[in-house]
């Protein structure tokens, strides 16, 4: 039996534990005062010098040439252009391999294969950027003549082939830990694979799937470099795929790597256009977060 | 008298562990057939070879046939899917989706290209109402099946599978959550179904045995010892160890 | 660049222990830091690569941060020399002015950009200035070939040109429009040079810019235009013939340090005294040497 | 034709595009791999290992890079596990979700996984170079980007950890075990092939990070190795990087060379967690 | 005869549904009570109540004490832990972690501190001797407890409350998956260790609950409807739905 002294010892550790962990949990909260602080002393100052109106409403960026415009929605467009197509090849392709991994291959070849896949994500983006404009867009090309030599949806598919792993890793995990009881419960029902796969385990992982889209898309609209490479970097507000565009971050990262001097109009730009993508993707997350709350099934 | 299965020279394997040897057994058409025998004799592991969720197990084999409607049901020729909707199922723990209990009565009927609401719930009524579940959560068939008690999960995974109107209805221990008056109205069902299905059903209550099959099958360590008609098994066991079973003095 | 924090930097380097003022090489210790332009740093790195293997126990880094950036950190003093192809901003003397930064100008190489087509492009081999200007000016209405020249072709026109922080960009902009950062903003920019070989090498009705190197590494790809009846070739833009569109590219060298540590000092002699030699080998035109020894000679 | 029979054919089709959609991530890796290796492959010799980068395609190497790389994702990984395993233990095993904080500090960590890595570097250099005072060096360099892929680890976790089925733990919670006892026996063996993913997956992404790294201190020309963690440094990325931005073509092919490296290295790193993985997915079959 | 555990005034809630309603009874030391009533009637609901299993279900509540060892084990004085470590359960649904069958078994014992292999040996043969399983897993300790048969997991889930030798045991239908024979041998073991523990066990076998049970409680629709001797309970109950329930006359 335990003595008091002992099952005093045991709660503070308990209570200790818990502590360490809620100061783990709390880094990330500072993590995001600090991204919040930093940018929004630089946005306001930016709304200081440009309405806050016209940049969200103009339909002109120009900020880095003279006589400059700061209408936000062209780079708005291309962000969402790049994490849109992106996503639809990557969530289907995605997708379908987590169910063709965890429902269909056997245990060997999931082994395999979803390593191999994992090697997709490693690879670095700037390979993409080119794999994009050497070997995507020269494709395309033969469907679309008259598609630019930057054009967005080449670097759509090289965003998309990039993030499937993010999908397709993180779905299959989930999809493996729901409990074979229930599988079995649909096939005795005399159900297809494909009936077990989509009505009974997808739906009791959905909520870890779509966290895994979220994941996938949040890298998407944060990849810059395959965007700087076979997107352009033209802010045009369009959502047409053939055209060249230009991302938020691709935009973010022209400028704080280029030339400009600290303080300056420009550079506040980037901290505003920072805020305004930090606020897109809060609010995906929130959208996100209400569909799983939805159609959350637990086990 | 027909025979609806017939199971010939069956061994099965988990790994490396047999646990069915040579199992010879013909299942009577439109008759229930129980299988009592010791825990971990091999009983779930028979009823599952006969809609062949055991192919779901990584690393089981087996050796034999298992006859049904003419065919051995692992030739190639069969197809699972038209094989598990045949021969439904009632597992021992009770497994419910995790979705509501209503989402659980019709995903069968669903699947088989049910459609209409007002069918759909016409299903839910006579399974659940079957099963015994029907007033108890006739208020809740919204809420998820994993917010209900044991018996009530047991009682609903056995409306799931009448909800298929199967052919042939296995039921691996349907009533061990429950308690005496359930038991006795799941009892009365399966006096029903026998009209039109056959059915297997495990259980170690030699009281429920006696009381409603017509066929008793004891297994004893992956073996099959002795299967004959309920009355004569109880009254007059060829086997000594069928008798020391019954009788309690088994052990 | 950019960053959150203006103040000043302390150097922990290491750097000042050798304070005595040794001219031997091979015995110099400390470090020599250096960033800024994507356009100087291949010199700058071929001269650093031959003086750390001379001088093992230093440590020499290179950092790209663009002209811009490597100024921010120059003007900070968080840098010995700051690799930059343009000169430096008012804005930029400013800051350095308040942190106290002394400092020199060193031309160490000329740049000549380069206005490249496709090689499938019969109609053009030589351009003017003013031509120049027509198509890249602020909402220049040229969209065909034909809107510059009327016997050229009614194709659309499809211009590459460097992003809009680069160092090519503003002189560029400056010399054909006349404005650094003035020019039309439908053109297809894009940060990496490669990408704009790629892009002018893939189409027909291309036209593009860049620096020389670029082009002089890819003569199989494209076709460089003569401006004014000029070509760009080394000798044109060492003599100063190919104009406007030769341009000197610079170091910036911090004098406390240049004067104050050994290594640094060893460096920037280094890096005059064997430009003429390497130089030429990063794909930029050197300076004759009488030149580095006057640019050197600021320091003195 | 039959309800069956469309059934079938539906699962038939099904597994036929569900094959065929992973066959064809496979054949895009492969093509993917085929090019880098096709490029890059030549220059795999000891020379590239014991080199520092040159202007001459045949003098140069990776030495300075890989060791940075190599300072940085360790280190990386070691201050980003126990975090980010800890921080979705205590959201989702010690945080109560009527909380508001609770529920803020959740939708946060999403949240971050959608800030571009740019901004974690202008972060990095803020407080890790300036406050912190740690300068351009690896230490920056590594939390940095520890920052950057925590939110991955986290999320990846979270969702790990909640599929842990309710049975297990009550199961043992009734023994009497402590919150931290259910964590360690029940908790963290049943989700840890989840947790790894997690951890792949932004160990990946780490290693491939240019931009964050860039900012907070990487420089491009390095010719000697760091030998504390407040050295400058270089990574693998920024030597690619740096190399496919050169005129001459070799270097591009030399960019690839590096790249094989660097996915050996990552591949190197996975190894550990992938073995850890399907040792615990073997285990939690059965 | 000393009272074990009290309760007052209990009710329980899942969200807004009542499961429990004004609950008072008292639980008697080192005698075996069950808990009988038709399934959903709230014995497991009461049962987990009593280690506060049920704090572990969002959206609960309850009003009223349960008093254990002179305290009200739901209040803040009372460690949870050391409560549920004194209070063993053995569940309905078997719940062996994914683990071996030994893991399984010491899971308790090392989380309180037993360290030493021999003494863990020792315990798992003890327990699993007890549980009636030890000859069936003897060669196998190593194995999966998940690729046990149904009635072999719940042993083994018995065998795991008792490793930690709990002063009072709650077992919710201990025996349910169990042949006669593994029955008996629990309840043979249930007789011994009454001996040293307070035992509550519910069953929806009216015959275990007379045969093992000393007091017998009788819910209904989450009232305790009559609670007392069991002899008295079966021979002459005062509440008419108690004797409709014991004589299968209910519902
Ligand atoms: N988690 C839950 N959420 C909501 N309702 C619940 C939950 N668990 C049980 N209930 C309901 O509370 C009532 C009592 O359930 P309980 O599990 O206590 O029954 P029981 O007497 O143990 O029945 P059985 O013999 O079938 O196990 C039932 O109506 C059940 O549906
Ligand atoms: N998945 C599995 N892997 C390995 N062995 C298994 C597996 N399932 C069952 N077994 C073993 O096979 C034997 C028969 O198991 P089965 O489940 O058929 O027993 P049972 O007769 O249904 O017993 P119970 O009445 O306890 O449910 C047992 O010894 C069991 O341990
Ligand atoms: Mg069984
Ligand atoms: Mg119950
Ligand atoms: O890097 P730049 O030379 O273009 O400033």
């Amino acid at each position: 039996m335990t003595d008091n002294k002992e099952k005093k010892r045991r709660r503070m550790k308990e209570k200790s534990i818990s502590t360490i962990l809620l100061v783990l949990a709390s880094l990330s909260i500072f993590t995001t005062i600090g991204i919040v602080a930093t940018l929004s002393k630089e946005t306001i100052a930016f709304f200081g010098e440009v309405s806050i109106i016209d940049f969200l409403t103009g339909t002109e960026w120009t900020a880095l040439f003279a006589n400059p415009k700061f209408g936000v929605l062209p780079l708005v467009a291309g962000t969402l252009m790049i994490a849109i197509y992106g996503s639809v090849v990557a969530i289907p392709i995605g997708l379908g391999s987590a169910i063709y991994l965890s429902e269909y291959a056997s245990d060997r070849t999931r082994k395999v294969i979803k390593p191999l896949l994992e090697i997709l994500a490693g690879i670095p983006s700037i390979v993409y950027g080119y794999f994009a404009l050497t070997f995507i867009t020269p494709i395309l090309k033969i469907f679309f003549p008259t598609i630019n030599i930057f054009n967005a949806l080449s670097g759509s598919i090289a965003v998309g082939i990039m993030i499937i792993p993010m999908i397709s890793s993180l779905s299959e995990d989930a999809m493996k830990a729901v409990p074979d009881e229930i599988r079995h419960a649909a096939y005795a029902l005399g159900s297809t694979k494909f009936e077990v796969s989509t009505k009974v385990v997808i739906p009791a992982a959905l909520s870890s799937i779509i966290s895994s889209f979220v994941l996938a898309i949040s890298r998407a609209i944060g990849e810059t470099m395959i965007v700087t490479l076979a997107a352009g970097s033209t802010p045009k507000l369009t959502l047409n795929p053939l055209e060249s565009v230009q991302t938020m971050t691709a935009f973010i990262v022209q400028v704080a790597k280029g030339d400009v001097t600290h303080g300056g109009l420009i550079y506040k730009t980037i901290f505003a256009v920072g805020m305004l993508l930090f606020l897109m993707t809060l609010f995906m997350n929130i959208i996100a977060r209400m569909i799983i709350k939805k159609y959350r099934e637990e086990y | 008298m027909s025979v609806k299965i017939n199971v010939k020279n069956l061994d099965f394997y988990y790994g490396d562990f047999k646990a069915l040897n040579d199992i010879n057994i013909e299942i009577e058409e439109k008759k229930v057939t129980a299988f009592i025998g010791p825990s971990g004799c091999g009983k779930s592991t028979f009823i599952r070879t006969m809609n062949r969720m055991n192919d779901l197990i990584d690393g089981t084999k087996h050796t034999g046939e298992i006859i049904y409607d003419g065919q051995d049901i692992y030739s190639p020729k069969v197809d699972v899917v038209e094989l598990r909707k045949k021969v439904g199922m009632v597992f021992q723990k009770p497994n419910p989706f995790p979705k509501s209990i209503y989402e659980n009565v019709v995903f069968g009927p669903k699947r088989h290209g049910i459609k209409k609401k007002s069918e759909l719930d016409k299903i839910v009524e006579t399974s659940l109402k079957d099963a015994a579940l029907w007033e108890e959560v006739k208020d809740r068939l919204d809420s998820s099946a994993w917010s209900l008690s044991g018996g009530q999960q047991q009682r609903l995974c056995i409306a799931r599978a009448l909800a298929m109107k199967p052919d042939v209805l296995l039921m691996d221990e349907p009533t061990s959550a429950l308690d005496p008056v359930a038991t006795s109205k799941i009892e009365e069902l399966i006096e029903e179904l026998k009209d039109k299905y056959t059915i297997v059903i495990v259980t170690h209550s030699m009281q429920q045995a006696g009381r409603i099959s017509d066929n008793t099958a004891f297994f004893l360590m992956g073996n099959l010892v002795e299967y004959g008609e309920t009355s004569r098994i109880f009254s007059s066991p060829e086997d000594k160890r069928t008798e020391d079973y019954i009788t309690g003095r088994f052990g | 660049g950019c960053g959150t924090d203006e103040g000043e930097e302390t150097q922990d380097t290491g750097d000042g222990e050798t304070t005595d003022k040794e001219e031997t090489n091979g015995d110099l210790s400390g470090s020599v830091e250096a960033d800024g332009s994507s356009t100087v740093y291949p010199i700058t790195m071929a001269i650093a690569e031959e003086f750390q293997a001379e001088n093992p126990e230093v440590q020499v880094t290179v950092g790209v941060s663009g002209t811009g950036g490597g100024m921010k950190r120059f003007t900070t003093g968080e840098t010995h020399i700051s690799n930059a192809s343009r000169n430096m901003k008012d804005e930029e003397a400013a800051k350095a002015e308040e942190n106290g930064i002394e400092f020199e100008q060193l031309t160490v190489a000329l740049d000549g950009i380069s206005v490249v087509v496709n090689p499938n492009n019969d109609w053009v081999d030589d351009i003017s200035v003013k031509e120049l200007n027509k198509i890249w000016e602020p909402d220049s209405d040229v969209k065909l070939w034909s809107d510059v020249r009327s016997e050229w072709p009614e194709e659309e026109i499809k211009l590459y040109g460097p992003g809009t922080d680069s160092g090519t960009f503003d002189y560029f902009t400056e010399a054909i429009n006349g404005e650094g950062g003035a020019v039309r903003t439908d053109f297809t920019a894009s940060e990496d040079d490669n990408v704009l070989v790629q892009g002018v090498a893939g189409d027909e009705y291309a036209m593009g810019y860049f620096g020389f190197a670029y082009y002089e590494e890819n003569q199989d790809k494209l076709k460089a235009l003569k401006i004014d009846g000029v070509e760009p070739t080394p000798e044109n833009i060492g003599s100063g013939e190919y104009t406007p569109l030769a341009r000197p590219i610079f170091i910036y060298v911090n004098t406390e340090h240049y004067n104050n540590e050994s290594q640094v000092q060893a460096f920037v002699e280094y890096y005059m005294n064997n430009g003429p030699d390497i130089v030429p080998t990063t794909g930029y035109v050197a300076l004759s040497p009488e030149r580095y020894k006057e640019e050197l000679d600021k320091l003195k | 034709m039959t309800n069956l029979q469309k059934r079938r054919l539906m699962d038939n089709f099904f597994h036929g595009l569900v094959f065929s959609v992973t066959l064809f991530a496979l054949i895009i890796l492969g093509i993917l791999l085929f090019d880098i290796f096709k490029d890059g492959f030549k220059y795999l010799s000891i020379d590239f290992f014991t080199n520092y980068t040159s202007r001459f395609v045949e003098k140069a190497g990776i030495k300075a890079a890989l060791s940075g790389s190599i300072w940085i994702i360790g280190l990386t990984i070691i201050f980003s596990l126990p975090i980010g395993v800890g921080s979705a233990l205590y959201l989702e095993e010690y945080s109560d979700d009527r909380n508001l904080l609770t529920r803020i500090i959740k939708l946060n960590i999403a949240n971050l996984a959608g800030v571009p890595s740019i901004v974690f570097g202008i972060l990095g250099l803020g407080i890790f170079v300036h406050l912190f005072g740690f300068g351009r060096s690896i230490l920056s360099g590594a939390l940095t980007l520890t920052l950057l892929i925590l939110p991955i680890i986290i999320v990846a976790a979270q969702e790990a950890i909640k599929s842990v089925p309710k049975e297990l733990r009550h199961g043992a919670y009734a023994l009497g075990s402590t919150k931290w006892q259910v964590i360690k026996g029940v908790v963290l063996p049943y989700s840890l092939p989840g947790i790894l993913t997690g951890s792949i997956l932004a160990i990946a992404r780490g290693l491939g990070d240019t931009a964050s790294v860039l900012m907070v201190g990487a420089v491009s020309f390095i010719a000697f190795t760091p030998k504390s963690v407040f050295d400058k440094f270089t990574i693998l990325p920024i030597q690619i990087y740096n190399w496919s931005s050169m005129p001459k073509a070799e270097f591009h092919d030399l960019a690839a060379g590096a790249i094989i490296i660097l996915l050996v290295l990552l591949l190197g790193a996975n190894a550990v967690a992938i073995i850890l993985r399907n040792k615990y997915q073997n285990r939690i079959k059965g």
